[in-house]
């Protein structure tokens, strides 16, 4: 159990950070997300191109050599810190976190060269397609099957739940398995056979689709059989950011709580002053720099490839995810009555808290990873 | 039409006539096609008319069964056990709470006139006791009733009022007196609904819903022969009331909740959980919590049904309930896991303080609402720190 | 799941309770405890010569056939209470409670004719050692062996931990395991290779011994193969009989509690005036009403011989177990630096607490049994 | 023979250093057979202070170091991992609480006088702030200190005084002047231990131990010049000399707390218990609370050395460790099962806001030991209950 060396954000990235904040501030205010709530709307393609315009945001990690900006994970993480904050509904994770990492760690040249750029400052997204309909996130849940023939193209069958922006991503990247294992898929959205059908999600602003497959024309990216390592890591990627947005939303429940218990009356005093209101609050705090702190870590360890990076993240995504929940539920019962409105954006926290703990492996199934790590008998 | 019901083989007449009614295979309204189910509740209401089980226990010159508050609990836990209910969804404002409460402090006048009304189903009812700035502090609220002549003229604004769209009247909490200690110069007022100043707004709950309601009086008026209690008594009216409700639900509750428990076991062998070490001490848990809470109920019921003053343990039942419920919606959430993110089948409805419908199915759409409710438990009929005060202070006689 | 009838104490359970709790308010102050832990004593026959001289307590709840008062267990339950409220140390819990409650269950009219009414009016008291090394209260767990001639004498060998008084009682009860199964032994307290150690409990006033025996002489109590049925029920009854102590004595922690809440001052007012103190208090106040209720719903199951009774004792069990801890723990943290030092009581109770939660099996393993009990495969 | 340090190598040397002094298989002073600590630690004491590695970070000319404050901190993170004490028992005090504040506030005479004998051992230090009435309230004690001439004469009680019964000297926080208000007119006073007027008295703690102690001051002395920094201020130099402790402890409380995780992973695996999936959760949340604490810790750290403002995480420290070691001791306690309930082995010593000795048996009584310590976990320094007011209003600035 070695510790990693102090980390800490540096001038720039605390420069970045308001930056981002400043943006969403003003882009995003409530009123956006309750667009998501109340129309049909599903997915803004302005606001994607102005990330993308503005900031370069889908290609914030990718190297400099593929058309990207050449930022770390660090970069990555405030930023999904600041969307969490204010529950951008976008294919950022999606695509930025999940998709991108996972054909950036394939490590692939051609992959590198002909892919990778299509997501930075095209405006095109990528859904990977990678659970199964238990939605667990392990090589073993991977489901569906793919028989090729001679050349790259191969014919996919099968049915992935839960994924990313699965029915809208103009790039579809599946995970099957081949008589060689584990092989990284390009499917055409238009190709025959294919089923694409958004899920009613729990939270409407995180985008969801069952993807069902029959006999569909997929083209092998990477090499056969090889997909594993790569989807692992980049799942490991996904998750870390996953955390720094609920880090991000978390604290914005927290700061909702404290102005509300600071101006709400009832018995003549402000609720804030009530020791049971006030040690819900400290608790809130605790969470959020607790859940920060073991994010900003693995990300650190992550950037630095220590060998440890992988259970810093299990140990960042179970902390997180539990936090979340319980400050934005504690949210709800420090706000009473008004909390529990549609009309209070406190249920939009409690939704996507509900959604995220689930989303990637549950709590329960990191720990089982970390018990493994620390080396206790299975 | 009506039949006799007789006390000493109450339990027994009355299931094997729910047993009789219910269609083969019956499974709870939560198994019925969402549509199917206002009708059916309809109908039922109907038959527990028809069959003089409606109104129990009120005087049979009021239209009801003359039998007592005993049998009245044991045709509620029949009802619940047979997974059915007891009437319409705004049936338990006019029956078992103004009901009862109206038979103890009102004027020979108006249990004749509104009791009978309200088995009929000619008068719905509706309360209004909280207020925007009085959630669980009931002693500020600012609901104003003047008198002026035959008449009081009521001003203000009540919040969360359930079936307040569908009502007739409303039984209001309103001070009647300059006098601003917070819990004298209230008197219980009861308002009708047809008027101009009285203006309804249905207020959205998280989940999507519309039960809750705002309720804003603008010199309403009612006539001066509506106050229930005396005038300035309304505080002690209302804690009637309440103590009506909350032997009801205490009453309800634990069926309901074993009900549930059933659907989440239900839940953990469908999805292959039941070997998981973890999911076996998580159920077991809940397990343990519902029984205990309910060996607490009866308990509370058992004093109370030998005439003894409710012990200390009655202040506790809201608190423990809401907050097991709320575990147990969580709970059932976490082992639906990523399923969770998805609503399929029909989200659960609205049912403050109890779980979804018998019979529901166990997709994650009934879970959903179960949690997204389950929400409201612990802030609805006073907060759980309000409640905890009330413990400490009234139980363990802690300072304020 | 059906649920039990109505059930709730009579005026005559009202009057005795009130009896107990003045003869124990009397005669257990805070002093008698005390000398169990400053001094040597360790037992005190007195004390368990006036329990039976005064009230028949330790044949209370044995048929009057055989010399008892033919109470129930909810007598013993509102015993129990009263003596885990003022700590009593005594062997009330491992004869009255455990040893005498296995015999009865025997249903052998020799051991009920002639082992039983030794255990009334005659000052003595029995252990039964059941428990192996690891402490667990399981079929498969009694690893004492016996071997037999023709004749009822046996001899027997192994080592018991934790066996209740085991180190000073009259009459040693052995469960151990013959070739036809379990079987039930009496033991010579001074017979040659029994070795009885008293051990350094963790709470003084409850007494644990070590016993280990070569080739010693036992002499079979019942028959041979057939004692685990009323081993198990009797260990069942003891459960309930330490749950309901366990109430007792988390009632006395919030009465402690609650008093110094009202009375001692911090920051000008009384610290009970802080919510934190207040709600800590509340809860104690739900576990405390929780667990009694539960602990006279099995005790009611028992008697009436319920089929789910043993599942109502695993509840009231595992629920009084937890909650007596909580409370203990939170009366400390109430009391502050005072409730830190030895001479306070507080960590009486603590230690109590502590060591009764291990006691006849774990939460954890009740839980165990409850899931199996629902119906859940194993 | 004290020898030179370099900043620029430190951590290397000093490990090379340590590694080269200790035994063969050194496993920690908890490894030792009770009987022999007190002499190592005494030996160990000599060893360091020849080295030169007390007061690294006082000034050379007061018999220090002469390295910064960062070296000091490299040096307790060395001590730690390797499992050995950074002095005497009672060295904290005057080591890592009052050098530092006299460095900041004393007089050059005060420095001259009292640094190099807390060095060599001369002068052992307590500590005086808690009083019987003022416990998680500093703000209202009331021993009071009065001007006379040359002397200051202290009256007063104090309690929780760690030491007290070998120290030489003790540092008050006393009022001086009549001013009621909380934090003013306090006045930071160092009294001498030897004299009629100063009476000790132990208080044993609930683990059997005599650690901390009642100090009763009746018209003691202390000459005039015994008072550190300006008469008033004494609240503020307590809160230095406090936030020397704190930052301290933050360095090293990780080092020990994975140190004992590491013995309750040796005890899982000692008792076969790392098959249940139970235990392996509960062992995972230990870890991650672990985990996270630590990084919290280090940001907090980081932010201290890159020359910034303590941010609003450095409040948490105290409130976080302390809750974590207390689940920790319980989950061991759980783990060991009925083993629990029997003292088995030496039973774990007292210290204060830390884990058993590096090297600790895993049997019962080592564990047993930090439980029941760690109960004052949460007590002591300020009650979690006060951390959380603390959190929310100074940080959350929520109203008092």
């Amino acid at each position: 159990m070695t510790m990693t060396d102090d980390q800490v954000l540096s001038q720039e990235h605390r420069v970045f950070q308001q930056t981002m904040r400043r943006f969403f501030d003003k882009a995003v205010p409530e009123s956006y997300v309750r667009d998501f709530y109340e129309g049909e709307a599903g997915f803004d393609p302005a606001m994607w191109r102005r990330l993308d315009a503005e900031f370069g945001l889908p290609g914030l990690a990718v190297p400099e050599e593929f058309g990207g900006s050449g930022a770390g994970l660090i970069e990555l993480v405030l930023v999904m810190e600041e969307m969490g904050r204010c529950l951008l509904p976008s294919p950022f994770l999606g695509s930025a976190g999940l998709a991108t990492s996972v054909l950036l760690r394939l490590g692939d040249t051609e992959v590198n060269t002909c892919l990778v750029p299509r997501l930075v400052s095209s405006g095109d997204f990528a859904a990977l397609a990678v659970t199964v309909s238990s939605g667990d996130w392990s090589e073993d849940a991977v489901s569906v099957r793919a028989e090729g023939g001679g050349d790259d193209t191969f014919r996919l069958s099968g049915t992935v739940r839960f994924v990313l922006d699965g029915d809208l991503a103009p790039l579809l990247l599946v995970a099957a398995r081949t008589t060689s294992g584990i092989s990284l898929f390009e499917v055409e959205p238009d190709a025959r056979g294919l089923d694409r059908q958004r899920a009613r999600s729990l939270d409407p602003t995180r985008r969801l689709a069952t993807v069902v497959m029959h006999d569909v024309d997929g083209r092998l990216v990477g090499h056969e059989g090889t997909a594993w390592p790569a989807i692992r890591r980049g799942l490991d990627d996904a998750a870390l950011l996953l955390a720094a947005e609920q880090v991000g939303a978390a604290e914005r429940c927290m700061d909702l709580s404290v102005e509300y218990a600071r101006t709400r009356h009832q018995f003549g005093r402000p609720i804030g002053s009530f020791q049971a209101i006030k040690h819900k609050c400290a608790d809130m705090l605790l969470r959020v720099e607790s859940a920060r702190s073991a994010v900003y870590a693995a990300a650190f360890a992550l950037d630095q490839a220590n060998p440890q990076a992988s259970r810093a993240v299990d140990v960042a995504a179970a902390y997180s995810g539990d936090a979340f929940s319980w400050v934005a539920k504690e949210m709800i019962q420090v706000h009473g009555g008004i909390g529990f409105t549609w009309e209070h954006p406190a249920h939009w926290y409690f939704r996507r808290a509900t959604s995220s703990a689930a989303l990637f492996g549950s709590a329960t199934a990191r720990r089982r990873r970390i018990a493994a790590a620390l080396g206790m008998p299975c | 039409m009506s039949r006799e019901w007789r006390a000493s083989t109450f339990r027994e007449d009355v299931r094997a006539f729910i047993a009789r009614l219910l269609p083969r295979g019956w499974k709870g309204v939560g198994a019925l096609p969402v549509g199917d189910v206002d009708a059916f509740v309809t109908q039922w209401r109907d038959t527990l008319a028809t069959a003089g089980l409606l109104g129990l226990s009120w005087p049979r010159e009021y239209g009801g069964g003359g039998l007592s508050h005993a049998e009245e609990i044991v045709l509620a836990e029949e009802l619940a056990r047979a997974k059915v209910p007891g009437g319409a969804p705004w049936d338990p404002m006019g029956m078992q709470m103004l009901g009862p409460t109206l038979l103890e402090w009102g004027s020979e006048a108006q249990k004749a006139h509104f009791l009978p009304r309200i088995l009929r189903g000619e008068d719905r009812w509706c309360q209004g006791f909280s207020e925007p700035d009085s959630g669980s502090d009931l002693g500020s609220l600012s609901t104003r009733a003047v008198a002026d002549g035959e008449f009081w003229h009521v001003d203000g604004q009540k919040v969360w009022t359930s079936s307040a769209q569908v009502a007739d009247w409303i039984f209001v909490l309103a001070r009647t007196s300059r006098e601003e200690s917070a819990h004298h110069g209230m008197s219980f007022v009861l308002v009708p609904m047809d008027q101009p100043g009285v203006e309804v707004r249905p207020i959205t709950m998280l989940s999507g819903e519309r039960e809750f309601n705002e309720v804003f009086f603008t010199d309403a008026v009612t006539h001066r022969e509506n106050v229930l209690g005396p005038v300035g008594a309304g505080w002690k009216v209302a804690m009637t009331l309440l103590s009506y409700e909350r032997s009801h639900v205490a009453a309800t509750l634990p069926i309901q909740y074993e009900q549930e428990f059933e659907r989440l076991l239900a839940l953990v062998e469908r999805r292959g959980l039941g070997r998981d070490a973890l999911v076996r001490d998580q159920i077991a848990q809940a397990y343990t919590q519902l029984s205990v809470l309910a060996s607490l109920g009866r308990r509370v019921k058992a004093q109370i049904s030998q005439g003894g003053p409710p012990g200390r343990e009655s202040q506790l039942i809201k608190l423990a309930w809401s907050e097991y419920h709320r575990d147990l919606a969580e709970l059932a959430i976490n082992l639906l896991g990523p399923e969770a993110m998805v609503v399929e089948g029909r989200q659960g409805p609205f049912l403050p303080y109890t779980a979804d419908y018998p019979g529901a199915p166990i997709s994650s759409g009934a879970w959903i609402g179960t949690l997204l409710h389950s929400r409201s438990d612990t802030l609805v009929g006073g907060t759980s720190e309000i409640q905890r005060n009330i413990c400490a202070e009234r139980v363990l006689g802690l300072p304020r």
